[in-house]
């Protein structure tokens, strides 16, 4: 991938200088070796330590939603007059290109308050599948030319190449081009190889309902309900979750395997129509569940049903807002 | 040893409504086995974790004095889960307290002053234990003059009437109860609590307060206990926070590093300086 | 204090020996994680692993737990206390960090005043045998820094040391003597003592990663209102990872479960990374927003802790750092809190 | 035998969410003509199938039904007019992805009956109670207290 860094510096001081956003969400490199962390960038002095290279991870747009929100709450006992705007500049991949349009969809913020700088993505690594590459020896440093990852860890130095540990949802990519953008940085990206995207959920579909049953339970046994992977998820701003409510409770809090159950299957189920393939849950949750198992089904069960992929584009509305007449029912049950 | 966590069964034997919004009422619980009685041994100001079965805890100021023997009251406003589940019980029904919870009034450091009440609403509630423990025929005199004033926003948001009555005729007592604002019937004195206490003007001299309220009314009530000459050593009031365990263990009560379930909730102004802000 | 010399191929021998008679939690690898498991036929413990994902605190203080039963009487609920039972147990290989960390869980549920019946049945009833780092595991362990050690028999009742050519197998307590039977007969020479001691000067010495946990409580005693706090929490996801990793992390809640004529009243790990964990039904929350909540975790850690028990209530494990989603590095806030 | 026995005597609890204006009008008149069906159902009534969150569907399965029958009216005679298409996207979505985790289908079944179909409403619930029973208890998803 070729390096940006430089033009992303020098677009984040001007726009700052030129007071167009007020904040830029962007990429820093993180306090352990080879990772990348979110950041906040108010100042120009702080724009230098702006990056963006394949260890960016996180979807920002998370961020953008709650930026807004807590101006939002903070103005509402400012009298009308004395309000003031906000703008949120965005370092944007594709797919969090893809969740602020989700988010401008669902009407949660103006377009006006936000200013997507649009970065070009050739896929991120995934912190898990590298582990696993190295046989979970620690990195201790490391850098990324040409495709591969030049690693010192633990147990000696090790070579990995790019395409072997991204991550999957990267590999079939089909937005990895920012959808909008108010600049661009960087030539576009080569279009990543989504042809067989659903082969996993494919083979999947044909396992028994034993088989799907056991490897569910399985999945989420593993959850510790450490609520990671929805508050990483940019869809999943919900003021009060279902989870949390208490008149009724939904969901049990404690870590009865039904309620784990439960609740993942909720969350997973609230994505139809509005899960853009980040990611991001999959790459916060500490103890590796396999969500995308889940979450690519329902993508694939929104393009088979209603054509539509979440946040593909800004007239295409989400799914389940809408309908047809003409929508498939041969679910409906017929004596 | 008792575990903490298990609650004494009991019974609620009368429920009294005490405002006409119906949002406030007395549960009177009796304790199933005798002998917990003794065990739930407590003092004016602490407080108890009533225990609603299927629904939860909720940690309440315990009403009534120990003077008063054979029950325990509480004083109840309907707002979440447990509270309105409470509110929708019958006399009769079994449910569950936990306690007694938390310091309490510095009873031994009141012994021998003047004592000023200042309540506002609701939060009267402990207040009422600690009267009625110092009005007690084997208390009394070791307490000096005990001045009460006591506001609401209207006469109908008033709790404990009839005792209110009781205490007026009593001449070991300065009781000064006070609304927001009257109705026709209401023959009382008018005003909001600071403004009463100004009036009242009780004396500085060997005495302490102990304030309870709304966060507004202690906010301009201290102002002037200040002017009339009252030490922050010798203000004394209770704290509120979210609380589950009320044994110091649940993580979530603390201000600085004093969990207001065990080390309160009860603190004078001297001592809440020391803590930080967080409440 | 007994001493004994055992093969280094013998340690998953008499962890499944144990097993057979005894319940024995040690570390298992379970797909790409190691996480402490109570061994069963098909589990195959797991001694050449770094540190495990979970922190072994759930032993003690699980998850979820029951704190008593109820059912419905036609005059009500009636509740029948859960029976405390926890039979004999054997926590196998704990990290020394994370055996410190039930001395100081021990100084919170185990009061004068309050006693935790659940935890404290439990805790006496299991026997810690240590695995002590000859080296250490992850560039990112600190245990130095707040009072650990990487050999350490802090928390430990039996300290398992790699010698090399052999493990040192040292019963620090009776509750671990009990035990000896399980370790063979060789009995550990002088030589072994004095390599031991070698092994855990180096591992110390090893440990590069340092962090001023002392250094900091007085400036936390006085800068609560330091417009520092609001400087780190911004990409918090105020999920509860770091939280839920921490061998320390003690917060709960306590809830009720009903189901027609029966229910249970839980308790379940809490967090004070949620905004639920300190609202008031009033709507009220002291801890209004990412900030104050952040302060809190490191305020509780290394100043109310402090105050109270006289102990740092963090043991330098890493979990947090490593699993943190968003790199929010406990390391880095308190040296920057030492240096303001 | 005693295991044999319990079986046979086993009758499945199903959850029926049903619209107001159509299902449970329909239901009402296989009432009013007497006409039979299995007495397995519980009916809950929601003013239209639109307002059902699907974490009903779910939560009916957790606390122990062991099937979820959810009718509207057919699509065109929504009393809200287009209340029930939009829940058809809902339903198409809940079901495949129930299914696709492993909860068997035939425990959630999506169905249109009309205020004048006292008969197919009869019919439906036989159907669903069969279907019901031959899958046996639901014990997936079923939350034990205790």
């Amino acid at each position: 991938m070729e390096n940006i860094d430089t033009k992303l510096r020098e677009v984040a001081k001007r726009l700052l200088l030129e007071k167009k956003v007020d904040v830029i969400i962007g990429y820093e490199k993180g306090t352990l070796p080879m990772t990348a962390t979110p950041c906040f960038v108010s100042t120009e002095a702080e724009a230098d330590k702006l990056v963006f290279n394949d260890l960016c991870t996180q979807n920002l747009a998370k961020f953008v939603h709650d930026l807004i929100t807590n101006h939002k709450n903070s103005q509402k006992r400012v009298k009308p007059e004395d309000r003031k705007k906000k703008i949120i500049g965005v370092v944007a991949r594709g797919c969090t290109t893809r969740s602020l349009i989700i988010h401008l969809q669902e009407r949660q913020y103006g377009r006006d308050e936000v200013y997507i700088i649009g970065v070009p993505c050739e896929g991120y690594v995934d912190r898990k599948n590298l582990a696993k590459s190295l046989q979970q020896a620690e990195i201790l440093d490391g850098t990324i030319e040409g495709g591969q990852l030049k690693i010192k860890t633990a147990a000696g130095d090790k070579t990995v190449a790019f395409k072997d540990v991204i991550a999957p949802n990267c590999v079939v990519c089909r937005f990895n081009n920012p959808i909008i953008s108010d600049i661009m940085i960087g030539s576009p990206a080569p279009a990543m190889n989504p042809d067989n995207e659903y082969s996993k959920i494919n083979e999947f579909e044909k396992k028994s309902i034993e088989e799907r049953w056991a490897y569910f339970t399985k999945e989420m046994e593993k959850c510790i309900r450490c609520n990671a992977c929805r508050q990483a998820c940019p869809s999943c701003y919900c003021p009060t979750c279902f989870v949390e409510q208490s008149q009724p409770q939904w969901v049990g809090i404690g870590e009865d395997k039904t309620d784990t159950q439960v609740f993942q299957c909720m969350r997973l189920y609230h994505m139809v129509g509005r899960c853009v393939d980040c990611g991001s849950c999959i790459s916060v949750c500490p103890m590796g569940v396999d969500l995308r198992n889940y979450l690519k089904k329902i993508d694939k069960d929104c393009v088979e049903l209603f054509g539509s992929r979440a946040g593909s584009s800004m007239e295409d509305m989400p799914p389940l807002g809408k309908y047809s007449e003409q929508d498939k029912e041969d679910f409906i049950f017929n004596p | 040893m008792q575990n903490p966590y298990i609650p004494y069964p009991v019974e609620v034997t009368k429920i009294i409504t005490e405002v006409d919004t119906k949002d406030i009422k007395t549960f009177r619980l009796k304790f199933v086995n005798p002998e917990d009685e003794e065990k739930f041994k407590y003092i004016p100001g602490q407080f108890g974790e009533l225990s609603i079965y299927g629904k939860g805890e909720s940690p309440i100021g315990i009403a009534s004095s120990p003077t008063q023997r054979g029950y325990i009251e509480f004083t109840v406003q309907k707002a979440g889960v447990v509270t309105s589940a409470l509110h929708e019980m019958e006399e009769g029904t079994l449910m569950g307290v936990r306690g007694p919870m938390g310091n309490s009034w510095p009873i031994k450091f009141l012994e021998g002053k003047n004592i000023v009440i200042v309540g506002g609403g609701f939060a009267f509630t402990t207040l009422r234990s600690l009267i009625n423990y110092m009005i007690h025929e084997n208390n009394r005199k070791r307490f000096g003059k005990i001045t009460v004033i006591y506001g609401a926003r209207n006469p109908g948001l008033l709790i404990y009437k009839d005792e209110l009555i009781e205490w007026q005729k009593r001449d070991d007592l300065n009781i000064n109860v006070t609304v927001d604002k009257g109705d026709a019937t209401w023959k009382g004195r008018e005003g909001f609590v600071p403004t009463v206490c100004k009036e009242v003007a009780p004396s500085a001299e060997n005495a302490v307060t102990v304030i309870c309220g709304p966060p507004i009314m202690i906010r301009f009530t201290l102002p002037v206990f200040f002017d009339l000459g009252f030490k922050k050593e010798n203000i004394i009031t209770s704290l509120e926070m979210r609380m589950k365990c009320g044994i110091g263990k649940c993580g979530r009560c603390n201000v600085g590093s004093k969990y207001v379930c065990k080390d309160g909730p009860v603190f004078s102004l001297a001592e809440l300086d020391k803590l930080t802000k967080e409440y | 204090m007994e001493k004994r010399l055992i093969k280094k191929d013998a340690l998953v021998g008499i962890a499944k020996k144990m097993a057979e008679e005894l319940t024995v939690w040690a570390p298992v690898k379970k797909e790409d994680n190691v996480l402490f498991t109570p061994l069963t036929k098909d589990a195959e413990p797991f001694f050449a692993y770094l540190n495990s994902k979970n922190a072994p605190k759930q032993v003690f203080f699980p998850h979820t737990e029951t704190l008593m039963k109820y059912t419905r009487t036609p005059k009500g609920m009636v509740f029948s206390a859960e029976e405390n039972k926890a039979g004999k147990t054997v926590l196998f290989g704990v990290r020394p960090c994370d055996a410190h960390s039930f001395v100081l869980l021990d100084m919170l549920f185990d009061q004068e005043k309050y006693k935790d019946q659940y935890y404290i049945t439990k805790r006496n009833n299991t026997t810690v045998i240590t695995l002590a780092c000859a080296e250490p595991p992850y560039a990112t362990c600190f245990c130095t820094s707040v009072d650990g050690e990487p050999v350490s028999a802090d928390g430990a009742d039996i300290v398992l040391t790699d010698i090399g050519s052999e493990y040192l197998a040292e019963f620090i307590t009776p509750k671990g003597e009990k035990l000896a039977k399980y370790f063979g007969e060789t009995k550990a020479d002088a030589v072994a003592e004095t390599k031991k001691k070698e092994i855990a000067e180096k591992a110390k010495k090893a440990i590069k990663s340092k962090i001023p946990a002392h250094e900091v409580k007085p400036i936390l005693d006085n800068n609560f209102e330091h417009p520092f706090w609001a400087t780190i929490h911004g990409k918090c996801l105020a999920c509860g990872t770091c939280t839920y990793m921490c061998p320390t992390c003690h917060c709960f809640d306590i809830s009720d479960e009903a189901k027609a004529s029966d229910g249970v009243r839980i308790r379940s790990w809490d967090s004070c990374m949620f905004p639920l964990f300190t609202k008031e039904t009033s709507g009220h929350n002291p801890r209004i927003s990412q900030k104050e909540r952040w302060r809190q975790r490191v305020m509780h850690k290394f100043k109310y802790y402090v105050d109270n028990f006289n102990a740092i209530a963090c043991v330098g494990c890493g979990r947090c750092v490593m699993s943190c989603p968003v790199n929010i590095d406990i390391r880095k806030i308190i040296e920057d809190i030492s240096k303001l | 035998m005693a295991e044999n026995l319990a079986k046979e005597s086993w009758e499945p609890k199903i959850v029926a969410i049903v619209c107001n204006w159509c299902t449970y009008a329909g239901a009402d008149l296989a009432g009013i003509s007497r006409i039979q069906y299995p007495p397995n159902v519980r009916i809950i009534r929601v003013p239209c199938t639109g307002r059902i969150n699907p974490f009903y569907i779910v939560k009916a399965l957790q606390g122990g039904a062991d099937g979820v029958l959810v009718s509207g009216c057919h699509p065109g005679e929504c009393h809200y007019i287009t209340g029930n298409l939009v829940a058809r996207r809902k339903f198409a979505t809940l079901k495949r992805f129930l299914n696709y985790i492993g909860l068997e289908g035939d425990r959630t079944m999506f169905t249109w009956v009309s205020a004048s179909e006292g008969d197919r409403f009869a019919q439906v619930i036989r159907g669903v109670t069969a279907k019901v029973k031959a899958l046996g208890p639901a014990k997936k998803m079923l939350k034990k207290i205790g």
